[in-house]
């Protein structure tokens, strides 16, 4: 608004000289590729993921091309049905395990995380430099299945087709089980770090509630992940030495590899939507330029939230010849979850309300996440309801749901997230009005490929079909249709995203006026995050912060109160 | 070198005779859990005597031998949380495979072929 | 928004005919559950419109004009308000269980007096077999009375759905599972296999053909002997694609899982003993028993035994089609 | 976890080599890597959860496939073990005090006695599987009892025709060799029988295998009569290819934990028809057990790496991590056989 006399001074950027932080910007300092290569920097590991997930996701977002393509008729349009079955099972597993899982928490989160909390860096930066190496083989593993003969079981790996398949099983098992490693040993360091380096006054409701969302997602992935890494190897034993305990043919049960597949696969669902609901809470209330509202409700929510994924497992099993008082239990805790996922969704209703809203880029995500992961959530509803499920179980009502789950919530909250460090992570500005057009473009194509296969889903179209019946054709067509639309979009988002790395204006240090540590930081960071100790304050109080029209950025009206 | 209770001094070190009181006591349970285990039948109840002397002897390699009694709150509550997810696991696939897998092969249960 | 405006009026005339969300109700357990289905669906839409609606609005009433803004304050907390959105939705939750599991119970448990046939998949044909024993490669069932299915698996996990009848149910190998139906429309329906199983798991389809009541029996009696009325080549031939032979056997030659039919007979192989066998009555009648003992070298042992599932007219039909592959 | 290299053990209070420039304190290094310690103990917890799933599992539902099983487990070697263990977890939790103390030698000294238990455990175990392996006791489709095992089990394979309303018993070449062995014996109409059945057709070939026929046998004779292993067990893959497979009664029957010990009614009897499926149960014993095998040679090579550091002075009483958590994990690979030995070697 009104520009005051407050000049940057130094207490703005952190104790940091503007010339001392260009010269100390982690990006640059220190120099040399190996430098990266063996970087501790927990700001240099988040970057390092964010390439290599974004190309996982670029992959994964080609064979869903390829997925579709193949789909806009029935019979074979482009592939046959065996690499159809492979290309399905490897847009899921990339998607899972190499995208969405690590992609808020490692890529964002290892960016963010010791920025917001105030510390230096991780508590293990060597283990978190590990987790990347981790990351790194687990998708060898993972990709080099491709090429050795392909897997075709679909990411989650039922016996016994399973083992009786040919193909690369192994080597994708193998992968998943390093990944699972990957992600255990991200979630423990962010458990430590939150714990024990915290500074001094950032006691546990100070904490911006992206650590809470980041903190429960850290609970689930070292609790429920060793147990698809055991899953994994017997897998791989009975495959390799005919172990027998899920092959039938051998007196063993393969519904019991459900429930040991879901212990782990349905808190991992909740691994990938947590960090994107802690995203929202910080852009709703920034954006909204008020407190967040009910910050304890939301905090606990998220926790709740992560205990709860552990109890809803079997309702994946439904018809798979589970019992009738586990289907019973399964459906009525099922629903429970949807409670802490309303309360966020008020809440942020509230935050909105009587705000002064920005509607900048992540914002527009935002706006759009409210929509999409509304849909995907109450679409949950008749999935956890036993009469209806029965009926949509396995149908492409279910591959609409976690879409619009997955994809409508994380993948939108990701890109939220993205455009709202972008600025931090890198100290470039992308062009705003292309920034919204992609949000449309994705938002539009996003709804044509997805409510489609709400119809026909409901309608019978079952899930990994290669061919269907006539009656299914005109929703494949608006499904294939809208999946080129948000590629469109993608290409466009890539392209400003990497023209503002080149060309883009200079970020200020405080771009959308954010009130969390890292925000009082230039940017991009300087290679030791804070000079001095950060002076905590209450994150979602932006009565500090103005508008400063010569750096285009906000600052803080009083010098803190450190010296 | 500061050998005192002072600041500096991290963990806790634990006094001899406890150490060697621990293992005795744990050596002796072994001998008790094989004892009740061969000559004594209670039926179905022996596993659970036999689970209940494990878990006095986990207990009391966590407290004394890995320091918990002395430890952060926190590092407990990390080991107690692990176990009860891993009741969890095993209570709730125990509750549903125990409603059908009997029929497995107990009954002219369905063949399977094989490759 | 289109959308949801055609499901609505679709939703309004929902009876038994196919409506814009859900396919045709034919079976007496479709209609509670599309029931639940549009419960819910009210609901849901309720709160989606609550929610989004308050979203586009709020974005749009206090929108800052410029680029950006100064922070207000206001309450960040309501303890009884965010516990009315608690408990609300919570209160709301507990009908939609129900009436699901409800309706669910009645799926599960077949009536006594329903007519039993059992169901056998494997990749990728499904096999019925009626109560006398005969067996056919599509489900047949009289209208209006309980028809319980009792399902195995020779292989992999399928999975048994009729979307016209709300019906679903994993086909489990090594266990049988249990589901039940009483269809209402006469005519034919379309059977899915749900559970991926390969391959052929798109194609592993057949139909639920309803017989108007009084024609079921006639019509079983009259397939059950298609043996005495065709000539034992062209049982056979109806054999060969209704018991799953021809899912692994070609008639042209081609390789698959199994050697091809194609002049076959009389023909010498070596087996994977090394020995060498000529095809004739007594190589096949001796594969179709008991498939493991003289195996074909350059094929694996995957062929499950017949024995107990194929009659000896019916095997001495399969051999005289083998032989009309000349 | 986090440890850096230190030359001296005796660090100075401003920067001690092993401080990391993200702590502000050693007691908030070490009690970061100790809560980073304990957070992967819970996640080798929850590694070990999916077995004891699988054992909770198959003991709830066939109870008889684990009285059986273990049967052929040695409680002595196992209760060795478990006291081996114990052992090497005192040495280990002393050589934290040692280290505590600034006693370098004791320390080394401790940290190698627990190694060389370890190794100990090891090779006792090395004895038990290779007895496994002889035996033909393995899991899944690798279980084929043979040697040893068929010594001690005097195997009946019964065939329960008449139930099954058709035999599908397997045409076996072993079965003449079997009669040869066995016959005399098994003459007297309660010894082992075979009941091949070839083309699904149950050949009764003498008046052995018809008393034989009947699967709750009693082993009243209590011999061991030496059969092929091929006889004793059809591989399982195969058997249940037959249908309706996987529920015919086995018939072996065990006598005596020894063979050739006095024969009269010591050991084990085993009344009634072999449970099905036993190889699930050897399947879970080398699953449970090899993995915590892995779990020691790998606290093993922790061991040996604290010994190399130990000697290269890098420990005092203000830094010795490395030690208080490589000796954790020992505890913890100590507490889950804690847990394994009364479930696998003291059931029934």
């Amino acid at each position: 608004m009104n520009v005051t006399d407050t000049s940057i001074t130094p207490t703005d950027l952190g104790g940091y000289a503007s010339e001392e932080a260009e010269s100390e910007n982690f990006l640059s300092y220190p120099k040399g590729i190996m430098s990266w290569l063996v970087t501790l920097d927990h700001k240099r590991i988040g970057i390092l993921y964010l390439i290599c997930i974004l190309t996982a996701f670029f992959i994964g977002g080609m064979f869903a091309l390829l997925i579709r393509t193949e789909l806009l008729t029935p019979g074979a349009t482009i592939v046959d049905a065996d690499t159809y079955n492979q290309l399905f099972t490897l847009h899921g597993a990339i998607m899972i395990f190499l995208f969405i899982i690590p992609g808020i928490p490692a890529a964002l989160g290892n960016f963010a995380l010791p920025l917001m909390l105030g510390a230096k860096d991780v508590a293990f930066p060597r283990l978190n430099l590990m987790s990347w190496y981790l990351w790194l083989i687990g998708a060898a593993f993972t990709v080099f299945s491709l090429v050795n003969g392909g897997a075709d079981t679909g990411w989650t790996f039922y016996t016994p087709y399973s083992t009786q398949t040919d193909g690369a099983i192994i080597s994708i098992t193998m992968g998943v089980f390093i990944l699972g490693f990957s992600s255990i040993f991200t979630g423990l360091n962010f458990l430590v770090t939150i714990h024990r380096l915290r500074p001094p006054g950032m006691t546990w409701f100070k904490m911006p509630l992206f650590l809470w969302g980041i903190y429960g997602t850290a609970i689930m992935q070292v609790l429920a992940t060793p147990v698809i890494g055991i899953t994994m190897l017997l897998l791989i034993v009975e495959r390799t030495l005919g172990f027998g305990i899920f092959d039938p043919a051998l007196g063993g049960d393969p519904v019991l590899f459900q429930h040991f597949f879901w212990f782990y696969s349905h808190p991992a669902v909740y691994i990938m939507i947590l960090p994107a609901l802690a995203i929202m809470s910080e852009i709703f209330s920034v954006f909204s330029r008020k407190h967040i509202f009910g910050y304890k409700f939301i905090a606990f929510s998220s926790i709740v939230l992560a205990i709860l994924s552990f109890l809803v497992w079997g309702h994946h099993m439904f018809p798979s010849g589970q019992s009738e008082l586990a289907n019973f239990v399964f459906s009525a805790l099922t629903f429970s979850v949807s409670i802490p996922t309303a309360i966020k969704m008020f809440n942020w209703l509230a935050t909105m309300y009587k705000g002064e809203i920005v509607l900048k880029t992540p914002m527009l995500y935002a706006l759009s996440f409210m929509f999409l992961f509304g849909i995907g959530g109450l679409t949950g509803l008749f999935l956890g309801s036993l009469a209806v499920d029965i009926h949509l179980h396995d149908t492409y009502f279910v591959v609409a749901h976690f879409h619009y789950v997955m994809f409508g919530g994380t993948v939108i909250a990701f890109l939220a997230g993205l455009h709202y460090w972008w600025p931090k992570v890198f100290g470039r500005m992308y062009n705003e009005k292309l920034g919204a057009i992609g949000a449309a473009i994705i938002f539009v194509g996003f709804n044509m490929t997805f409510l489609a296969q709400f119809v026909m889903g409901s309608q019978g179209m079952p899930r990994r079909y290669y061919n269907y019946i006539d009656e299914y054709t005109i929703y494949h067509h608006i499904s294939t249709g809208g999946s080129f639309i948000m590629a469109i979009g993608f290409f466009l988002i890539a392209g400003y995203l990497l023209h503002s790395l080149l060309k883009g204006k200079r970020a200020p240090a405080n771009p959308w006026g954010g009130n969390t540590l890292e925000w009082h930081i230039p940017s991009p960071p300087p290679y030791y995050n804070f000079k001095e100790a950060p002076t905590v304050g209450d994150p979602y109080d932006f009565s500090e912060l103005e508008w400063d029209d010569r750096i285009e950025g906000y600052v803080f009206r009083k010098a803190e109160g450190s010296a | 070198m500061s050998h005192g209770h002072d600041s500096e001094q991290v963990g806790h070190i634990v006094p001899l005779w406890l150490l060697f009181g621990v293992f005795f006591a744990l050596i002796i349970l072994t001998a008790l859990t094989v004892w009740t285990a061969t000559q004594i039948d209670l039926g179905a109840f022996n596993i659970w005597l036999a689970l209940v002397i494990a878990g006095v002897k986990a207990t009391l390699v966590a407290l004394f031998f890995m320091h918990l009694i002395w430890d952060k709150p926190y590092n407990g509550l990390v080991l107690a949380f692990s176990f009860m997810f891993v009741i969890l696991f095993l209570g709730i696939s125990l509750m549903d495979t125990a409603e059908n897998m009997p029929d497995m092969y107990e009954g002219p249960a369905p063949a399977v072929a094989t490759e | 928004m289109g959308a949801l405006l055609t499901a609505l009026a679709g939703l309004a005339l929902a009876g038994k005919e196919k409506t814009f969300w859900l396919p045709k109700q034919s079976s007496t357990a479709a209609a509670a559950i599309d029931w639940v289905w549009g419960f819910i669906f009210w609901i849901s839409a309720v709160f989606f419109f609550i929610i989004v609606g308050l979203t586009i609005l709020f974005a749009i009433q206090y929108r800052a004009r410029k680029g950006y803004a100064t922070a207000k304050k206001h309450s960040s907390h309501n303890t009884v308000l965010e516990l009315t959105w608690t408990i609300i939705p919570t209160i709301l939750l507990i009908p939609i269980f129900w009436y699901g599991f409800k309706a669910y119970l009645d799926l599960t448990v077949p009536p006594a007096n329903s007519y039993e046939i059992g169901v056998t998949a494997q990749r990728w044909a499904w096999m019925f077999t009626y109560p006398n024993g005969y067996v056919d490669e599509n489900l047949h069932v009289p209208v209006d009375r309980p028809v319980k299915l009792v399902m195995q698996s020779e292989d992999v996990i399928h999975s048994f759905f009729v979307p016209n009848f709300r019906v679903k149910r994993d086909v489990v190998p090594g266990r049988y599972n249990i589901t039940w139906f009483e269809a209402t429309e006469v005519g034919d329906h379309v059977i899915f296999c749900t559970e991926y199983c390969g391959t052929g798991h798109s194609d592993m389809m057949s139909k639920v053909v309803v017989h108007p009541s009084g024609e079921f029996e006639t019509w079983l009696e009259d397939a059950s002997n298609f043996l005495d009325k065709l000539s034992p080549a062209e049982g056979g031939e109806m054999l060969y694609s209704m018991r799953g032979c021809k899912q692994c056997h070609t008639i042209d030659g081609s390789v698959r899982i199994g050697p091809s039919f194609k002049g076959i007979w009389g023909a010498q192989h070596a087996l994977t003993t090394g020995e060498q066998v000529t095809v004739d009555g007594n190589y096949v009648r001796q594969s179709i028993m008991d498939p493991a003992s003289q195996v074909v070298a350059g094929y694996d042992a995957v062929m499950p035994t017949y024995k107990g599932r194929l009659k000896d007219q019916e095997i001495t039909a399969i051999i005289a089609y083998i032989k009309s592959l000349q | 976890m986090s440890k850096k290299h230190s030359s001296d053990g005796a660090g100075h209070a401003e920067h001690p080599k092993w401080m990391q420039h993200h702590f502000d304190t050693p007691s908030q290094q070490f009690a970061s890597s100790k809560m980073g310690m304990w957070l992967f103990l819970a996640t080798e917890v929850l590694l070990f959860a999916g077995l004891f799933c699988a054992y909770t599992v198959y003991r709830a539902n066939h109870m008889d496939m684990f009285v059986f099983g273990h049967q052929f487990l040695d409680v002595k070697w196992g209760a060795i073990n478990t006291c081996v263990l114990l052992f090497s977890s005192l040495t280990a939790a002393w050589s934290v005090r040692a280290a505590q103390l600034g006693q370098k030698g004791l320390m080394i000294a401790l940290l190698f006695i627990t190694l060389l238990c370890g190794g100990a455990f090891m090779a006792i175990k090395y004895v038990e599987y290779s007895h496994k392996i002889h035996d033909g006791l393995l899991w899944g489709t690798k279980y084929k009892p043979a040697g040893h095992a068929a010594e001690v089990i005097h195997g009946e394979e019964a065939h329960a025709a008449g139930e099954l309303g058709g035999a599908h018993g397997r045409v076996d070449e072993g079965h003449t060799e079997a009669e040869q062995v066995a016959g005399i014996e098994a003459a007297h109409g309660e010894g082992a029988a075979e009941a091949p059945a070839a083309g699904g057709d149950a050949l009764a070939t003498d008046g052995a295998q018809a008393a034989g026929a009947q699967a709750a046998a009693p082993a009243a004779q209590g011999e061991g009569v030496e059969l092929p292993a091929d006889v004793l067990a059809i591989d399982v893959a195969e058997r249940s290819t037959t249908l309706p497979a996987a529920i015919g009664p086995r018939g072996l029957v065990p006598v005596a934990e020894e063979g050739h010990d006095d024969g009269h009614g010591a050991g084990h009897h085993w009344e009634g028809p072999i449970p099905d499926n036993v190889h699930i149960f050897f399947g879970i014993y080398f699953g449970m057990t090899g993995l915590h095998g892995i779990h020691v040679l790998i606290g093993m090579i922790i061991l040996g790496w604290l010994i190399y550091r130990a000697l290269k002075n890098d420990f005092s009483p203000e830094y010795f991590t490395p030690v208080d958590l490589g000796v954790l994990y020992w505890h913890l690979v100590d507490l889950i056989w804690i847990f394994l030995f009364p479930l696998l070697y003291l059931i029934g």
